[in-house]
């Protein structure tokens, strides 16, 4: 079955990235189809490669990376909610004239439109949200 | 209809208001902070007789709630999870 | 999939301001609004202050976004439903709300109101009959 | 004490729980989406009669509920804020 | 101020693991613990979860740090109030919380716990006679 | 008379540090002393120089970086929470191998320690948090 996840919230502060992430890795092990991961809100923050949490936790933002690569995921962050949080890729610094990234490798910066797409396209869509 | 609910019934109102508008073949899925809802003798215990009523086992386990979940609620893992959602017509979160 | 209609409804439980959702929710509508899909908004717990009227944001440095509720019809998101439960407990009627309204093309773009007050047992009805849930 | 509540009485605890708990001579300051526990005729508004209630002026217009709030809740801006942390003997926020 | 002891005290209103507030609440407390303040920590509302004993989170992937109220006593940090009401209403009693306790060194360092049950009243009376509080 | 504040929420998310704005900028008018702003849990997030906000929009976190210059406010940022969420200044950069820094010009990182010393030092502690 085509599903879709979207997650409200950034790491470490709430839980719904982790559920999201056990729900997604779920998912893949039955053989359903993710079609995409669309980070919203706060979600946004799961996108940075900035990080360095405690050795003896878990690693938010580098395990979506990773299962990202594993499983070519579509990790989508909304651009309009990065922008206000700082989420930056190097289209979004060259057009806000921002000196840094600090996006992670595995997801990308578009518009809200693909989460409607995803809503569109999946047969389920998840959310995840404080 | 799964109903997703995560956030415990004594700090907000997520879990209070699904039970009053889901439907009552509907199925309602406790994770995260909303496992708490499912403890035996609690204020809110009455409430989970309105719908079929199911926690996700891991979260249960890290709050360490495991014996004190109430009648008729069964524990599910991640793959029950991702069934439930896949089962049925759809699904809502009370975020 | 291309031509599928799919029902989205989407479930607004907070109040603006404090924190974003009501906002970032709005934000998905009408981006939402250009694809040919079927769109209900339910208003319902503290959802409903999303459009109650007189909102000033001037004294808190706040941007007001409330106008753009108002922009909704233009959308053709015209088929919004508020919970009378949710209303009474909070004290409130329909009276406190924003005079959300339409034109309706079918009836020589009659200005028609755009909000349907409902009960539990209505909102049971919408979310059963989804296909698609967005919860904000 | 000068109590801060700053959730909606209606989806969080913390507003019920404060004045349940707060002296009979404190004060509580509503601000964000706590000045909602100032309507007037909701569910909760008996529980305004439990301390002194003041809500943050800002906080009230933005939301619109100029008109709707209770008698007896009177309103403050930022600068009566500060006095109000400033006077007492203390200041404890319900988050 | 250098010599003054300031009341501190700890609200703990939030459960573990759904935010990180009761974790990173107690990395506040441990870190406190090595400035000569009064110390207390107070148990409320959902914190009360935070020391549920048998919590165990290896099928969840989250960090178990309930081990470390434990450690508290050992940091001196020893005067935890629980309120009784809140374990009411979550079909909770003392049996079901960690039995928190210290090592009291005026009395030949036996150990004694950590916890005492208090009433609404006494939780008034926390809150009034604290000069600082910290809520999390 | 001596205040201090503490922010537990990220910028736009909660209202939090916007309610904790005003409030300082309405202490700092009546004549008080700010001892320090002290970030913790997402509050870290207001840290960060990347974010570009709307124009119809307030800018949440250059504005705690003007006031900070206006009135050489103690911007502290907790360096734990940090590490979880990746505000990054040239120091954290280096000493955890990352290619580039976020952080906002008037805060800097620093240990949990100044949150008890504020509270400590300071005749009131105010909290805005979630």
């Amino acid at each position: 079955m085509k599903i879709s996840v979207q997650i409200n919230e950034g790491p470490y502060q709430h839980q719904s990235s982790d559920s999201a992430y056990n729900f997604v890795k779920a998912a893949l092990d039955k053989g359903h189809d993710i079609v995409r991961v669309f980070f919203y809100h706060d979600g946004v923050n799961n996108g940075t490669r900035l990080a360095s949490p405690p050795q003896d936790d878990r690693n938010v933002q580098q395990r979506w990376s990773d299962l990202s690569k594993e499983h070519n995921l579509d990790l989508v962050i909304c651009v309009a909610a990065a922008q206000r949080r700082g989420i930056v890729d190097d289209g979004e610094a060259e057009r806000n004239g921002k000196d840094a990234t600090n996006i992670m490798d595995g997801f990308h910066i578009s518009g809200l439109g693909q989460l409607i797409e995803a809503a569109v396209e999946s047969d389920r869509l998840v959310v995840f949200g404080d | 209809m799964l109903h997703i609910v995560n956030k415990s019934p004594f700090e907000k109102d997520s879990f209070t208001s699904c039970m009053h508008h889901a439907a009552a073949d509907s199925t309602v899925i406790l994770i995260e902070d909303g496992v708490y809802a499912a403890l035996k003798g609690s204020a809110v215990e009455g409430d989970l007789s309105k719908a079929k009523v199911v926690a996700l086992s891991s979260d249960v386990a890290a709050r360490g709630i495991e014996g004190n979940i109430a009648d008729g609620v069964d524990l599910v893992d991640y793959a029950g999870f991702v069934d439930l959602v896949t089962d049925g017509n759809g699904v809502q979160s009370w975020v | 999939m291309a031509g599928e209609i799919k029902q989205f409804l989407y479930v607004n439980r907070k109040a603006p301001y404090g924190t974003v959702y009501a906002l970032e929710s709005l934000e998905v509508v009408l981006i939402g609004a250009a694809f040919d899909q079927d769109v209900r908004l339910l208003f319902m717990d503290d959802g409903v202050f999303q459009i109650k009227k007189d909102q000033n944001t001037e004294a808190s440095g706040l941007k007001n976004f409330s106008p753009t509720y108002n922009a909704l019809g233009d959308y053709d998101v015209n088929k919004i439903y508020v919970s009378k439960e949710s209303l009474d407990e909070r004290g409130l009627t329909q009276d406190d709300l924003m005079p959300l309204v339409y034109e309706d093309e079918d009836d020589d773009w009659a200005e028609k109101s755009s909000i349907k007050i409902v009960s539990a047992d209505e909102i049971r009805d919408l979310m059963e009959g989804s296909d698609v849930v967005l919860s904000f």
